[in-house]
């Protein structure tokens, strides 16, 4: 048992820590808020170099809780990745909830609980834990949806949200339960033994999985499961749509990677087959839906549909090259979702919002770091060289085309082809067109700072890709 | 006449299918969307301990006891939600949820 | 051959229910329709010998998250007649849609069992439990062991739920008049009152 | 002498280039100073070339100046030949050059473009030396297209008339066509030998001459044929052959020196002298050669038909010219070359002089060029007049003229010739003749003869032009006269050009009349035997009678034949036919391609069409996203009753 | 020399010298422009342009002609879990393109001397890094490293064109991206095709790879899409007109002489190489569009009211005579059965590239110079340019005749050599190629009618004032690039000649047998 704890320290780390954030914020006042905010900081400071310390070590898959928990390389990088991820989503939304006087502890405690969630599914090696796992970090996004209770709109998303998601793991657990009648076992590891005997690959187990996926395209908000992504990253507080649209979908990949990829690989036809078709729709319909959007965070939220299908994509190729590339795919998205979301944030941390494209119009007259950034940003998401969001969308089609799927190459390529316009629809804005009253001036250093790095994450990636690939080639190995 | 998983596995696939058609049917009021929730997982929960019996299996049951704390502690936020929404907009109508959209 | 006729009649009553949570135009209707689908519930699965689980539900969800829902109810005071309205319009769509869902089901279960614990596939009837088995005890035997895990995270979840329905509900109303005790009882003279020269008005 | 070689070309280029370049610093005296310094010394070096080619019997110089590239194995080089062919022309091009240089010292005296015109002709001197003493095809399609530009620059030069940039436009587009199928003969010769170089292919030529090549499949064609069939499309455009030679009559646009030089004397005459230095492709070729034949001949008289009615005094002139290039072209068409050369160099002279007398004309007369409104000006003009009548004589072959000893050699060598068409050809030379002496008479009682049509305004200040118009006519009326005598024996009937040109037996026309020949005053009376002379006198006695005698019948002739009046003052509708069908054409099958193929179909149609077929689909997917939550639920769970139906019925 | 002073080869110098250069502006310049003062951003640009020509000038002194392998070559592991390299090299095919590259970037940058009125900075460091990413397109020899310099350079091109454009700048400039990126995302497919067949992303290797006819024929189609709309052929050429059309002048220029020649360079260097039977198969495709392009676009040419509309035809007409030259070598194989003129199609093809770089730079150069003092593109605006501006008069007709094709010009060299190398796969393509000879002529000389002489149109013509110094010394040193490649074009034609013959048993040799 002892052992136990050591191997899930992460968790226990995060589980105390924000109790006492929690309880520490309660006795604070209002205008020291910004000791949670440090403390949260040094939290997740603390919470990432341990996990970097430990993240070379062994290289080897350690069980505890009865099987129900794994610590592997795949599982360390996510968990690094989120908590950086998370770290990111703080330190860009201090300004701007002290603007709109949401600058308040429950912030940061349910973010922790958010990770937590995450870090609990990246893992897990049991569906119970998983669930578990699922439910904290969807619960506490309801929760951060909702949170600016002024808000119709974000209580609208919020509600939405609930709704749909209630749904999505009703699904997800009627698929649980087909699984475990089939099984007898809820059991990962005992799930990938059952299943890999002929005898298990039944009607029923097929029935559970479609749930299954279904659940899941839930979490990742692929096409047709995907129509809350929209409402809510348009409603939430773009401070909470930066939170939404970043670190959870390290926790939809883990799942889908703990469940499918390892948990049920007999029946990697048949989840590779629905997965392609829904991967498919989201392409074609996030990136086309996107460019009748005005709402700039509307806009992002299509292409995070989009962007998802290219992830589904890598699935489909069934190799564990594929697995690979939806882990680069997934790790560089965020990186870029936590810039272009962020740098929506920075923008609105001077009280009013800024949503639509006409919002950055003629940004570059006035702040042209700013519009170079997020130029930058709109590139990589393009999947433009030498952006990082190049290579992510090339490992993914080097696995397809390695499996023979051409067609689903050259549809993902023509889809994003006119993603791209857009994406150049915000460069527009903020480059060519004169005009507006765009700006970015008076904010503080740390985030500004922030930003940079953020982007130039990308382009540092883009220039030298060895080592993230390698890394991501490493982590998902053990699979 | 004997009663069978199937017997099991059939209501909970009606109960199921009701709560799933309740949440699209209903265009009013979100209250009974949540109550529809609680349905949903109740079918859920059915399936597991069907399982779990005719396996002879504890986990099924754990995860029902599991289950039914989760659905407390989501019943509780989408109630808060709720609140909210009601507070914000003086209406839990699910038609007039419509401003976002596009 | 009484657990047959039990079952049969909490299903219909399950149901019927069920079906009434999603028809009735009240909400308190509604929410007491769907106490007693969970009644039921408790009923079938102490025919399921899930007797702890049976009991839970009914305590926790009647006696908790259903009153929650009530008073919810209550509180909101909605418009109960507007509720209906294009319910019956929807419900040739829905009911298409449920029944697609049934029958695909219903095919898996009934006539392509496989791979389902059924008598169909292992060949055997169910067994009933001896009278010494509590699934009390079997489920409190794994539940702190193998179990822990979970258990703990389900105790985050629950820490989570009342931190996020707390945030979203408890106001501090901005016009909201509160006594400062302690304010009041270090109150000095100065502060209250104020002595002013006045000229003496003649006249 | 290779280096004097490279000064014969370079000496006019520097000097263009300096006039050109830095015409502002040297100034108008500089520029021409240095120009016909330049052109100067060219002169004395061909002369000093052609004395060695023809009286010192040098041998031929082949040599290369540098390697233009060598692609693909083949070497292209830039480099000289110099033979007797080469050295006759060089001393044409440079003495006519060298009068026209001087001459424009007094033409273009007041104009504004002095330096630039210097500039220009001192570098088409550098372009046309280019050309002929090119010993590849790569070179003398160099010269050839250099010419060209120079020619549209000249042209061009009072660049604010809208006339003028129109002709330059014309005259090189038209020029354009025939390099067109020049160079495609070019292509063709490589490809056949493998070679640019003169020497090689014309060593090759008798093996190829029996290869054919497949224009369409199924008939194959001599390759010599096509290859000189399409190298004669080039001496086409640049000769002005018909129906290439409309740009020639506009390009009387330009100043008249260079109308003179380049329209009359030495650019017109590239395609004749190419034609003759490519004898020994051409030879194997009978089919070619007919077609010369014809065209020449053709071009000859009815070109000859416009000068009649023509009232400009250098349009005149032009017909003219281009009915004595048909003659050329014609005798080269016959295998007599030489006489071709021959009548290409009396040309220079008589025509550069009528050219300049022309000018000489214009001048005096402030730019007024029709001729109706001359007459009488032999009296104020004599040194003009005199000229004039010298040239006239020469043109149209009257005994003892330079022109005549010309012509009348390649009449007769034509009336020789065994080809298809040369009795056609025959016919057209000789009622040629007629016409010539009509119009050129015509033109010359107009403008010396008869009342004077001038307002009392311009003949008060009507008088003799300077000296440096005057000596440069003179200089030329010269070998006008008298070329011929000293000059036939060797060139036509004798062997001055060696194997520059050459010329099968089975061809050799003047090798046949050769015979004949005793010296040329015999043939003068030899040629009283012919009905040429006849010809020429009765032409210069009907214009006599038409023009000076009863110019009532003159007019009466033009109500009577209306038809055939208009025909011609419409030039054949030549004009009308390439404006209105080519051009016009051309530029409404553009305006198709652009407006309807890459505006409509491409742009509008695919490039355009799918981005609303895309936004289309964006709007339609917006209303996907009603906003209602049922509906997302309802998708939700199409979307996993699919996935179950799916795998239900898939498996 | 430079090695031993940067430790870096020098290539790798070409190409990060102005895209760091580049950056460097970006954070300096926040400057507005502020039209008078010292303006170090113009500067540096034209300090850092001129360095880079400098330094790319012992590329030609060191070339080795002798030889057909790549010369300064640079190798080193980049991403080494997929065998990529950064594998820079050259041959006798880019290093004249990459020195056409370095020798324009100054020019373009001097010709937005003046004229650049807002955010300088970032102007001259979009060229900079544009200038890089070309270098890098042209040097690398690793698929991967190629497509991500071909890729990246659309951006800033994108902002060029964007930015600075006129009018109409932002449906062209989204055009231009669009339709390139849908051309290349093919390219892509088909590189990590290649990659899984050889195991590696160095170019060469797919060279030597042998494939099916099958594979060869995807292959060349997913390359054709990249290339033929970078070239561009017809019918993906309407981005051209569109984007010339809009891109400020500099824009226009690199686009004009660099940017398509990346289409032709990208023949050469994958699709007659590594698919020689696919491109026998298909030449009379090629050739065809080639045609179509010399003919239809000169027809389309010919009606043009805009002065730069005109020149992006005709540059698109003179960009399927590089085409046509690669192309033709198969229809040359099939008619004589032997490679003799193959290379002569090819040697004219690359030289149509550079020499139209010069022509087609040089007249947006001068439609520029017009531009910026009325402020229109429109023909019809103009009239008598010539009476108030001799001198840019005569530079104008000068490259006018060159891109007609005027011998003693570049112009002429590449035409003439293909003319004559099509001549041997057939006398009709030759003849519909040799037609534009006439309409080279017709289009470009009829537009200098209508602009440059003729009597003053109108008051803006002759409120006209001629080209300043810098504007002449553009125009000459351009003039001074089309006269010296006319007259003598031995040394390009020797440089290049080892790697022609090389590519002419590339294209010889069928790669079926090694796979059958």
């Amino acid at each position: 048992m002892n052992a136990d704890l050591v191997t899930a320290w992460p968790e226990i780390l995060l589980a105390v820590g924000l109790c006492v954030v929690l309880v520490v914020d309660m006795f604070l006042q209002d205008s020291y808020r910004d000791v949670t905010y440090l403390l949260t900081i040094f939290l997740l400071a603390v919470l990432a170099w341990t996990l970097l310390g430990s993240s070379d070590g062994g290289g080897q898959a350690t069980l505890a809780f009865g099987g129900s928990y794994i610590s592997d390389p795949l599982s360390q990088v996510l968990k690094l990745f989120a908590v950086a991820a998370v770290a990111t989503v703080f330190l860009y939304s201090r300004p701007y909830l002290r603007a709109r006087g949401l600058h308040i502890g429950e912030f940061y405690v349910l973010g922790l609980f958010g990770l937590l969630g995450i870090l609990v599914l990246a893992s897990s090696y049991s569906l119970l834990v998983s669930y578990l796992g699922l439910e904290i970090l969807s619960l506490s996004l309801y929760a951060m949806v909702a949170f600016n209770r002024d808000s119709p709109v974000a209580a609208e998303a919020a509600m939405k949200y609930f709704v749909l998601g209630a749904i999505a793991s009703g699904t997800l657990l009627y698929g649980m339960s087909m699984v475990y009648g089939v099984t007898g076992s809820l059991n990962i590891g005992d799930l990938q033994a059952t299943i890999g005997r002929a005898e298990a690959s039944s009607l029923s187990l097929w029935v559970g999985l479609a749930f299954l996926v279904a659940g899941i395209a839930f979490k990742f908000g692929a096409v047709p499961f995907h129509m809350w992504v929209p409402d809510v990253y348009q409603g939430a507080p773009t401070a909470v749509t930066l939170y939404v649209g970043t670190a959870p979908k390290l926790g939809a990949l883990a799942l889908t990677i703990r469940i499918l990829v390892e948990g049920m690989p007999a029946v990697g036809d048949l989840w590779q087959v629905m997965l392609a078709a829904l991967a498919v729709l989201s392409l074609v319909l996030g990136n086309v839906a996107a460019i009748a959007q005005t709402n700039v965070k509307r806009l992002l939220a299509y292409s995070t549909i989009a962007h998802v299908g290219f992830i589904l994509l890598g699935f489909v190729a069934g190799s564990p090259e594929g697995v690979q590339a939806a882990l680069f795919y997934t790790l560089v998205y965020v990186i870029m979702a936590a810039g272009s979301f962020g740098f929506l944030v920075l923008l609105s941390s001077r009280g009013e919002e800024v949503e639509t494209l006409d919002d950055l119009r003629g940004l570059w007259q006035r702040s042209p770091w700013f519009a170079l950034m997020m130029t930058l940003l709109m590139v990589s998401l393009i999947g433009v060289p030498p952006l990082a969001g190049f290579y992510a969308k090339w490992w993914v089609l080097t696995a397809l085309l390695e499996t023979g799927h051409v067609g689903l190459a050259i549809v993902a390529l023509l889809a994003s082809v006119i993603g791209a316009y857009y994406y150049l629809r915000v460069i527009r804005v903020m480059l060519f067109d004169d005009g507006g009253h765009a700006h970015a001036g008076g904010l503080p250093l740390d985030v500004r700072v922030v930003l940079s790095v953020n982007v130039l994450l990308l382009l540092a990636i883009g220039l030298l890709p060895g080592r993230l690939l390698e890394l991501c080639a490493r982590a998902a190995a053990l699979i | 006449m004997m009663v069978t998983l199937s017997h099991y596995l059939t209501l909970s696939a009606l109960l199921f299918t009701i709560s799933v058609a309740g949440i699209f049917l209903n265009r009013k009021n979100v209250i009974v969307l949540l109550m529809c929730v609680e349905l949903l997982l109740l079918a859920v929960n059915f399936n597991f301990i069907a399982f779990s019996r005719y396996l002879d299996d504890p986990a099924g049951q754990v995860f029902v006891f599991f289950i039914l704390t989760v659905a407390a502690a989501e019943s509780a936020i989408g109630l808060a939600i709720l609140v909210v929404l009601f507070r914000s907009r003086r209406s839990i109508n699910v038609q007039e949820l419509d401003v976002l959209k596009g | 051959m009484f657990t047959t006729f039990l079952f049969y009649a909490m299903s219909t009553v399950l149901l019927a229910s069920a079906v009434g949570v999603i028809t009735v135009r009240n909400p308190v209707f509604a929410a007491l329709c769907l106490i007693l689908a969970f009644v039921t519930s408790a009923v079938l699965w102490l025919l399921l010998e899930a007797e702890f689980l049976a009991i839970v539900l009914v305590l926790v969800y009647v006696g908790a998250v259903m009153v929650l829902f009530l008073f919810v109810v209550m509180m909101l005071d909605i418009n109960t007649a507007t509720l209906r309205e294009g319910f019956l319009r929807y419900a040739p769509v829905g009911a298409i849609v449920a029944g697609v869902i049934v029958l695909e089901l219903a095919y898996v279960i009934w006539f392509r069992g496989d791979g389902l614990p059924t008598e169909l596939a292992t060949g055997q009837e169910l067994v009933p439990h001896d009278a010494a088995y509590s699934s009390t005890q079997q489920l409190g035997q794994v539940l702190y062991t193998q179990y822990l895990y979970p258990f703990e995270l389900a105790a985050m979840l629950l820490l989570l739920a009342i931190v996020a329905a707390i945030l979203l509900t408890m106001r501090h109303r901005p016009g909201l008049k509160v006594q400062d005790i302690s304010q009041q009882v270090n109150v000095r003279r100065e502060d209250r009152v104020r002595i002013v020269a006045m000229k003496s008005e003649s006249e | 002498m290779e280096r004097l070689y490279l000064a014969v070309v370079l000496c006019p280029l520097v000097a263009g280039l300096a006039a050109g370049l830095f015409g502002r610093q040297i100034g108008r005296a500089g520029a021409h100073t240095v120009t016909i310094l330049g052109v100067g010394a060219s002169f004395v070096i061909s002369l000093l070339v052609l004395k060695a080619q023809w009286f010192d019997g040098a041998p031929a110089y082949n040599g290369s100046v540098y390697t233009w590239a060598v692609v693909d194995g083949v070497t292209m080089d830039v480099g000289f030949l110099v033979d007797r062919l080469t050295a006759l022309m060089m001393v044409v091009v440079t003495s006519v050059s060298l009068m026209v240089h001087i001459y424009t010292i007094g033409y273009m005296h007041d104009d504004a473009g002095y330096q630039r015109f210097f500039s220009y002709i001192s570098l088409f001197t550098f372009a046309m030396l280019t050309l002929v003493m090119a010993n590849n095809f790569l070179q003398l399609f160099f010269g050839w297209e250099a010419v060209g530009l120079v020619s549209y620059l000249l042209i061009g030069f009072w660049y604010t008339r809208p006339t003028a940039i129109v002709a330059n436009l014309k005259a090189f587009l038209v020029n354009r066509v025939g390099d067109f199928g020049f160079l495609l003969g070019i292509a063709l010769i490589l490809m056949a030998t493998g070679s640019l170089d003169y020497a090689t292919v014309f060593a090759k030529a008798p093996e190829i001459s029996g290869q054919t090549i497949e224009l369409w499949s199924g008939t194959p064609w001599s390759i010599m044929t096509v290859a000189c069939i399409l190298l004669f499309v080039g001496a086409m455009g640049k000769s002005a052959q018909m129906p290439l030679h409309v740009w020639l009559p506009d390009s009387m646009e330009g100043p008249t020196p260079i109308s003179a030089l380049i329209h009359a004397a030495t650019m017109v005459t590239a395609g004749v002298f190419m034609v003759a230095r490519m004898s020994p492709l051409f030879e194997y070729s009978e089919t070619a050669l007919s077609v010369v034949l014809v065209i020449g001949a053709t071009t000859a008289l009815f070109t000859g038909f416009l000068g009649i009615v023509q009232n400009d005094i250098k349009r005149v002139v032009a017909y003219s010219t281009l009915s004595q290039l048909g003659y050329m072209t014609a005798a080269l068409g016959a295998s007599a070359y030489a006489a071709g050369v021959f009548h290409l160099m009396t040309h220079a002279f008589f025509k550069a002089l009528l050219f300049l007398a022309a000018g000489s004309v214009i001048v005096a007369m402030h730019h007024e060029q029709d001729i109706r409104k001359m007459g009488g000006l032999r009296r104020y003009l004599p040194v003009t007049w005199l000229t004039s009548l010298i040239g006239t004589l020469s043109l149209i072959g009257f005994p003892g003229f330079s022109g005549f000893f010309s012509k009348d050699a390649l009449i007769e060598a034509v009336g020789h010739a065994e080809r298809a068409g040369a009795t056609y050809a025959w016919w057209c030379l000789l009622i040629g003749v007629f016409v010539t002496a009509l119009y050129s008479f015509r033109m010359y009682f107009l403008v010396f003869h008869g009342p004077e049509r001038l307002d009392a305004e311009t003949k008060s200040h009507l008088h003799e032009s300077p000296w440096v118009i005057t000596v440069p006519l003179v200089l030329l009326a010269i070998p006008s006269a008298i070329i011929g005598w000293p000059t036939i024996a060797p060139v036509v009937f004798g062997d001055y050009f060696g194997s520059a040109i050459l010329v099968l037996e089975q061809h050799d026309v003047l090798g046949e009349l050769a015979g004949e020949f005793h010296g040329p005053f015999a043939y003068i009376v030899h040629a009283f035997a012919a009905p040429v002379p006849y010809l020429a006198l009765a032409g210069a006695f009907t214009a006599w009678y038409l023009y000076l005698r009863n110019p009532a019948l003159a007019e009466t002739i033009r109500l009577r034949f209306n038809w055939l009046y208009t025909l011609l003052m419409n030039k054949y509708y030549f004009d009308d036919f390439n404006d209105k069908v080519l051009a016009r054409g051309s530029r409404g099958l553009g305006s198709v391609f652009w407006q309807f193929g890459d505006v409509m179909l491409i742009d509008n149609g695919l490039v355009n069409g799918s981005a609303r077929v895309v936004s289309w689909a964006a709007q339609v997917s917006r209303q996907l996203q009603s906003g209602y939550l049922y509906h997302y639920a309802f998708a939700m769970i199409i979307g996993l009753a699919v996935l179950v139906g799916w795998l239900l019925l898939g498996a | 020399m430079i090695e031993s002073m940067f430790g870096v080869g020098t290539l790798s110098v070409l190409v990060w010298l102005p895209v760091l250069g580049g950056l460097l502006l970006l954070a300096l310049g926040r400057s507005e422009g502020s039209g008078s003062g010292l303006r170090p951003d113009r500067l540096v640009a034209l300090g850092i342009s001129v360095l880079t020509f400098v330094l790319s000038v012992p590329l030609w002194t060191g070339f080795d002609p002798t030889t057909a392998s790549m010369q300064f070559v640079e190798r080193t592991p980049w991403i080494a879990s997929f065998n990529v390299e950064y594998y820079l090299g050259v041959d006798g095919f880019s290093m004249p393109l990459i020195l056409l590259t370095t020798f324009l970037t100054p020019i373009v940058v001097l010709a937005g001397w003046e004229v650049i009125e807002k955010r300088t900075a970032q102007y001259f460091a979009a060229f900079l890094i544009l200038e890089g990413l070309m270098i890098g397109v042209f040097a690398a020899l690793d698929g991967l490293l190629f497509y991500v310099f071909w890729e990246a350079m659309l951006v800033p091109m994108f902002i060029i064109i964007g930015v600075w454009g006129g009018e109409r700048r932002v449906y062209a400039t989204v055009k231009f991206f669009l339709y390139t990126f849908l051309g290349s995302v093919f390219m892509l497919v088909a590189l990590i095709y290649l990659y899984m067949k050889s195991g590696s992303y160095s170019i060469l290797d797919f060279q030597n790879l042998p494939l099916t006819i099958t594979e060869q024929t995807l292959i060349f189609f997913a390359f054709l899409f990249a290339f033929a709309v970078k070239v561009p052929m017809w019918p993906v050429h309407t981005w051209l007109p569109d984007a010339h059309v809009e891109a400020p002048t500099g824009g226009s220029v690199i686009l004009a002489a660099v940017l398509l020649k990346m289409g032709g360079y990208g023949f050469i260097r994958f699709s007659l190489p590594i698919t020689p039977d696919a491109s026998s198969q298909l030449a009379w495709l090629m050739i065809t569009l080639s045609l179509v392009a010399v003919v239809y676009i000169g027809l389309v040419a010919l009606v043009q009211t805009d002065m730069k509309k005109l020149i992006a035809y005709s540059s698109i007409a003179h960009m399927g005579f590089v085409t046509l030259g690669f192309f033709v070598a198969w229809a040359i194989l099939d008619r004589t059965g032997s490679s003799a003129g193959i290379g002569m199609g090819l040697s004219g093809g690359m030289f149509q590239m550079i020499s139209h770089g010069f022509i087609s730079g040089a007249l947006f150069l001068c439609v520029g110079v017009l531009y910026d003092r009325l402020h229109s593109r429109q023909i019809a605006d103009y009239g008598g340019v010539v009476n108030t501006m001799p001198r840019f008069a005569a530079f104008m007709v000068l490259f006018a005749l060159a891109n007609a094709g005027l011998p003693g010009t570049s112009g002429f060299v590449g035409e003439f050599l293909v003319i004559l190398a099509v001549f041997k796969a057939g006398f009709w393509y030759a003849f519909l190629a040799a037609t534009t000879l006439i309409l080279g002529a017709a289009y470009t000389l009829w537009m200098v009618k209508r602009v440059v002489f003729g009597a003053v149109a109108n008051e803006g013509v002759a409120g006209l004032t001629d080209a300043s110094g810098r504007e002449l010394l553009v125009l000459a040193l351009v003039a001074a690039g089309v006269l010296g490649l006319g007259l003598w074009p031995a040394p390009l034609a020797d440089v290049m000649a080892a790697s022609v013959d090389h590519l002419v048993v590339q294209i010889t040799q069928s790669k079926l047998e090694g796979a059958l």
